[in-house]
């Protein structure tokens, strides 16, 4: 990607033309959520002002023409995944996500569902593995999974060089675990975990895989077929989409055996005062009025992303995510979290200025119009491995231009000088 | 780029402050066992509150030790632990500065006037006479985002004086 | 409410001027979603263009305006109805605040939470209320978490003219009720319910009341404190808000005693390998990134609303309603469901056209431009009990003009004969 | 108001059928008590097959029984029961005047054709030769929420067909 369409793309996006602290912005903080092109709120302006309406239950016109652009979003969406359409679940957020499956397994576990359901029912004697290097999102739902049934959580642990413990994985996996829920690039350290090993293991041992992809979606071509995970979650806000939308994917015949999780009006075949029968999925999982323009809005980001090309955004974010740890390494007095020079990442670095709390850095950033996130961004396990209780990140995507990462790394090295740290 | 903003947010005072940390102690572990957060210990009647900031993680825990009974009541005891960012850190150290030795009504006072400076955005000039270094927080007003920082450690005194009541 | 300001008001609302079917739209689907009018677009858009970012966990320039809004958001809504801030947690919409409650109470049941939240434990013997009134939303919920923990669900009828059997429900609450759950007005007969009379009984046998509040807060002056209800629910897509967005309203005490629902990032405080604290509420129920331009958009749709005046607008709503219950009543071979001439009423008719079902009902009036719903409108029991499986809903809102509810009721008329539906 | 377009698309027959409903029986319990779909009664094969169509909540069971096998089995028995618009109802007396009595590749073949013309959004012109009253429905196609009305009863059938399979 040259230098001018990187310039072209950020057209599209007003919020980046704006002055922070009298300093054009520099937003570095798309790991935490990203920037919406104008196209994708022209999408969801379009919908309120052409067809908004309540989708599958309504029979009139406005109603239909509704139904077919949240259905195609839908479409679009599993397409750009490499998943089907009866496989993608609209959710608020990949944390809800998360939730859903977690929560479907106790419901399974307390022997709701079908004969089918069955299959996930957890109990003392059963594991659920996952891994030190985890967002919260997908560390606390098992944690509350294991505590409702029974079940025992383990962990495959982070090598002190902030990737993940292989020889330990192949050891924790066993038969009696059932799940094993796994980030696919890290929001801390921005390594792209093995997820083939991982799901070899983990499905030598009949043990189902699900793949946190919040951090992989937006910035590489996902593949979910292709990587034969069983389920998966990520964020429209993370990928050029608005808030309030997330997806699960899960396989077509897992969906099919579980148990529902939010219940309610459009997931219902037929309802008496004492019980009620499910759809079959996506329908099951998706309870009362969905995110519809949110849906429609993140289809139109998937396709503002697919017309850029993910393989492009990929290769770009690769140079950036160098150059941000080339230039993180050579300041004094920096640390970077988690693997070097030379490893594969997606564009974000993490770094503990020796002597100098995060929120210190963030705010002399921030003085300089550079917006980064400090603090332990949802994962205090991993900050603590590492030693740290917090760091500052820099995370980039396609807007991103060299020269902000340049300022940041200049603004940076003036951190320890400003707070009168020895080096 | 180290701009006069930040040097006005970052005072000198509060980075040695937030260096020297007076009244620090590595650890204040729990008061009792049983998670009740007061007690008396040779007539002084102790309490402690720890409190989170939670954007960023920050935390403080400060353990205040009363003599005496209502306004008359002396600070007695006063150290705190914590763990978080220079204007934070300073805050809970000065404030150890500030209310040791003083009255409970005094200090609440003085609790009232930091809040009230902190609050004003950038509008109320500090009287250095009766604030000390606490008047050197006056530039964090104007970043309201950091108010938290600063209040973090007077909020655990606050709490831990309530249940004192 | 003239006719000049209804009028005016429509400008507001792009979506209205359009032709369906070579007719212009007659919008009569409000109950089921309402529009949005271009000042919550543009709030929304507004946001976007301006200050999107993580809230809560950024310490950024844009985070910390993004989480000012998003706040001030909150506090618009709960002044709205009569709530403190505390009390009012996001959700995607009211059927998710629904399950929050009721999942919350199924983890207190398994021992989760702490020693507070023993309170909300239910298991066999303990009684949840519902009524037949009830939305699938405001049932299966609860039907679900009677499953989980053992309790008895039990249920309010409804009599034959479509309210609620009070006598009955005084004998059926009683000590053993733990929690009722009931509509504050119907989205099938249009009535408001005695929340009054209901409260006062629930309370005197320490029962908990839930309140769905749906059909009441777009259409008339909410005070939730006033009402005295422990818990409500509603969405923002029936308030002129976007899709997305939902609130749960809870009294600040038992928010505090309840054990979390969804679980993952920003709701914690520390957070190991093993366990994790929690936030106090509302936080602590907000896992995830939240909706955040769709809080702020229903804050817009709030201040809409409000800058009209709620009681400006139940006026005018019920002016609309009696000129549908009048009109209908007049058809012959058409059936108003519930009660009829007279009675208060949200601006809601739903019909039994005799010999036609109500799909082709509705397809008959789209022909004409005028959008109602068809169905069971996600209230099957109801339907039943009062004799009919489906029914053809016209539901009005402040854009609704008498003119559109004439053209509903001299299309309708022409449905029998058009069918061949001898009278 | 009663405009052509809604004669077009209910068009008298539609009407008719859905009045006269061929076939229809008030209830089709279950084919056997463990939820099994199939059975074998006097040498006919049955199966069952119940569709609901979400958005509006219309059912309808079709119930097949087949003698012979392969693509020259007949269908020899055909029963349905349900309750919907006058499309899904028309549609599924249709749907008993045309395949009872025909073999099952006959029926297959109608039931592709019928498919075809429904999803054509009115751009083909029905064979009423080959379709008779089933080409009443060439309306529906341009109605396409409605297309899932027209073909419930037909899902139905081959659903139930696939079961003997
Ligand atoms: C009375 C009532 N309760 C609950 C709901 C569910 O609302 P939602 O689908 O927005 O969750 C609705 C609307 O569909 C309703 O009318
Ligand atoms: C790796 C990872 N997992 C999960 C999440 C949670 O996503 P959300 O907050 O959108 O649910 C995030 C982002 O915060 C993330 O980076």
């Amino acid at each position: 990607m040259s230098t001018d369409e990187v310039l072209r793309i950020r057209n599209d996006f007003p919020v980046l033309h704006q002055l922070v602290n009298g300093h054009p912005l520099a937003y570095l903080d798309s790991g935490a959520t990203s920037q919406n092109p104008i196209s994708v709120m022209e999408a969801e302006q379009e919908y309120y002002e052409q067809r908004n309406a309540a989708v599958h239950r309504g029979a009139h016109t406005l109603a239909f023409a509704a139904t077919e652009v949240f259905e195609a979003a839908r479409a679009t969406v599993a397409a750009f995944v490499g998943a089907r359409e009866n496989e993608i679940v609209w959710t608020s957020n990949a944390t809800e996500g998360v939730n859903l499956v977690a929560y479907s397994f106790s419901n399974a576990s307390l022997g709701l569902g079908d004969a089918a359901s069955a299959r996930f029912r957890l109990s003392a004697g059963d594991e659920i593995v996952v891994t030190e290097m985890e967002h919260h999102s997908n560390l606390i739902p098992w944690q509350q999974l294991a505590l409702r049934t029974g079940a025992t959580l383990r962990f495959i642990p982070v090598l002190p060089d902030g990737t993940l413990d292989l020889t330990a994985a192949a050891d924790i996996l066993n038969p009696r675990t059932r799940l094993l829920a796994v980030t696919h690039a890290s929001n801390v350290v921005g390594t792209i975990n093995p997820i083939d090993d991982l799901v070899a293991l983990a499905h030598a041992v009949d043990a189902l895989v699900f793949l946190d992809a919040c951090q992989s979606a937006p910035h590489l071509a996902l593949d979910l077929a292709a990587l034969d995970v069983d389920f998966a979650v990520f964020s429209g806000h993370k990928m050029l989409g608005p808030t309030g939308i997330g997806v699960l994917y899960g396989k077509a015949d897992l969906l099919a055996d579980m148990p529902p999780f939010l219940t309610g009006g459009s997931m219902i075949t037929t309802v008496d005062m004492e019980k009620a029968e499910f759809l079959a999925p996506p329908q099951r999982f998706e309870a009362g009025t969905q995110r519809i323009s949110q849906a429609i809005a993140l289809a139109s980001a998937v396709d503002y992303l697919s017309h850029t090309g993910m393989g492009r955004i990929r290769a770009r974010e690769a140079e950036l995510g160098s150059r941000l740890v080339e230039g993180v390494s050579a300041i004094p007095g920096v640390r970077l979290l988690g693997p070097g020079v030379g490893v594969e990442r997606i564009g974000l670095a993490a770094v503990d200025v020796a002597g100098v709390h995060a929120h210190d850095v963030g705010q002399f950033l921030d003085e300089a119009g550079i917006a980064v996130r400090v603090g332990h961004h949802c994962a205090q396990p991993l900050h603590k491995k590492l030693g740290v209780t917090a760091s500052t990140r820099a995370s980039t995507y396609l807007y991103t231009t060299d020269d902000e990462v340049d300022q940041f790394l200049a603004v940076l090295a003036e951190v320890a000088p400003f707070f009168g740290v020895a080096r | 780029m180290t701009s006069s903003a930040m040097q006005q947010l970052y005072q000198q005072i509060i980075l040695d402050h937030a260096k020297s940390a007076h009244g620090a102690v590595a650890e204040l572990p729990a008061i009792s066992a049983d998670a009740a957060t007061t007690a008396t210990v040779d007539g002084v009647r102790l309490a402690q509150s720890h409190q989170v900031n939670t954007t960023c993680g920050d935390e403080v825990t400060v353990r205040v030790g009363l003599t005496g009974t209502g306004a008359d009541a002396q600070v007695d005891e006063f150290a705190w632990c914590g763990a978080g960012c220079s204007i934070s850190m300073a805050s809970a150290s000065v404030l150890n500065d500030t209310v040791r030795g003083t009255s409970v009504a005094e200090s609440e006072a003085m609790l009232d006037l930091f809040r009230e400076m902190l609050r004003s955005r950038g509008t109320i000039e500090p009287d250095e006479e009766v604030l000390g270094d606490a008047a050197a927080f006056a530039g964090v007003s104007k970043y309201p985002a950091r108010v938290k920082c600063a209040m973090l450690p007077w909020v655990a005194f606050e709490a831990a004086l309530l249940q004192l009541r």
